[in-house]
């Protein structure tokens, strides 16, 4: 069982690929967070980074399994 | 994108946007006020000239935030119809980026409801700009 | 009205209007945010069906009276521009009648000043309308 | 010296003409409306009757000379 997590914005400068595949499995969305914030240090100088599940904005409680839609929101600009 | 089949479709994104399109589509003869917020691309940034855009999103996404949007205003203020149109990909000073369209029987409802799209739209849509300056570029936002 | 010599005026009482038009008329790549308010033909008033409307005005009264509006809003609110059209003539419901742009640096303000314009222009511009049923007509507000 | 006074929207259809030339003089504003008033009583029923000289809206106690372009101005209805 393994994560795929779409990259968008400066996420995808700072980890250098437009989708991040951890090896390691998360039983959170918590965990994945952790997980990032050590892999990938600059993740923590953003101003926020949200994780959307299947589409949507989900807190660090929210269980992850491998068919989820995961992705990384940094902040947002548009309009 | 901008295919026929999308061509009456409310929330949209789109390469690039006409302001009236939007606006008729949310036009109708019961209704007896439009508001139309149109954002477009500024060509200065903190005093640095800004040369291109970008805009990136997570299209799936963005378009349900804009629906969740579209509907909140719809249950929040006395307003009939939300129409907003955003565009992707790159984009020069002076292009419209951003129209919403709101109709309402009465005006006063519409301006609000318009305000509260555009507002909740900056915070919520997962939307990217790339702002490009002579010397580099920057996503806005993301850093303090 | 609506030939060459008016087609960058910002204050116009035109046969009939673009909404486009009106919003590019007051865009520069320097502002970030124009609100637009489109005021369409209700087809009803009271319940009863509005068949036509007359708009008649007291045209150079009329743009006086626009000007001084788009004055008074450019001192009040921290906008750039303001663009009135204002149609005059015979009209079928769901037509556009009238279409203020304003533009500003920043949003906020130019909800607030394109607000200010319709309710004030509603309140003192010399435009008269009136309403055509099937069984006859009236000049609206004239009559408690 | 007299006066041409200009007329729209129900105006007109009260004294049933767009232009009104009374043959008295008036000294203000408040002279023309209270002659208005009396020679057209219907004009008493409306919401309102501004007068405009020179395409201002002028009070009651404006003196009037024959030069002026004066207009009454019933309820607007515009936007």
């Amino acid at each position: 069982m393994s994560y795929t997590v779409l990259l968008f914005g400066v996420t995808k400068d700072i980890i250098g690929s437009s989708v991040y595949c951890p090896n390691d499995e998360f039983y959170t969305v918590g965990h994945l967070r952790e997980h990032l914030y050590q892999s990938f240090p600059l993740l923590q100088k953003l101003n926020s980074l949200m994780i959307a599940v299947n589409m949507n904005y989900a807190e660090d409680h929210i269980m992850l399994s491998s068919t989820d839609e995961i992705a990384l929101i940094p902040p947002v600009s548009g309009g | 994108m901008g295919d026929n089949k999308l061509m009456n479709t409310l929330i949209q994104l789109v390469e690039s946007i006409e302001v009236a399109n939007v606006a008729s589509l949310v036009n109708k003869p019961e209704y007896g006020g439009i508001n139309v917020f149109v954002g477009t691309v500024r060509n200065h940034t903190k005093g640095k000239k800004v040369e291109k855009l970008f805009f990136e999103c997570y299209a799936p996404m963005a378009l349900l935030e804009m629906e969740k949007i579209a509907e909140r205003a719809k249950e929040e203020f006395d307003i009939k119809e939300v129409a907003i149109h955003h565009v992707v990909g790159e984009k020069q000073p002076g292009e419209v980026v951003v129209v919403i369209a709101v109709a309402a029987f009465h005006r006063k409802a519409a301006f609000a409801a318009c305000e509260f799209v555009i507002d909740t739209l900056k915070e919520t849509v997962p939307i990217w700009k790339k702002e490009y300056f002579e010397d580099g570029s920057v996503w806005v936002a993301a850093h303090p």
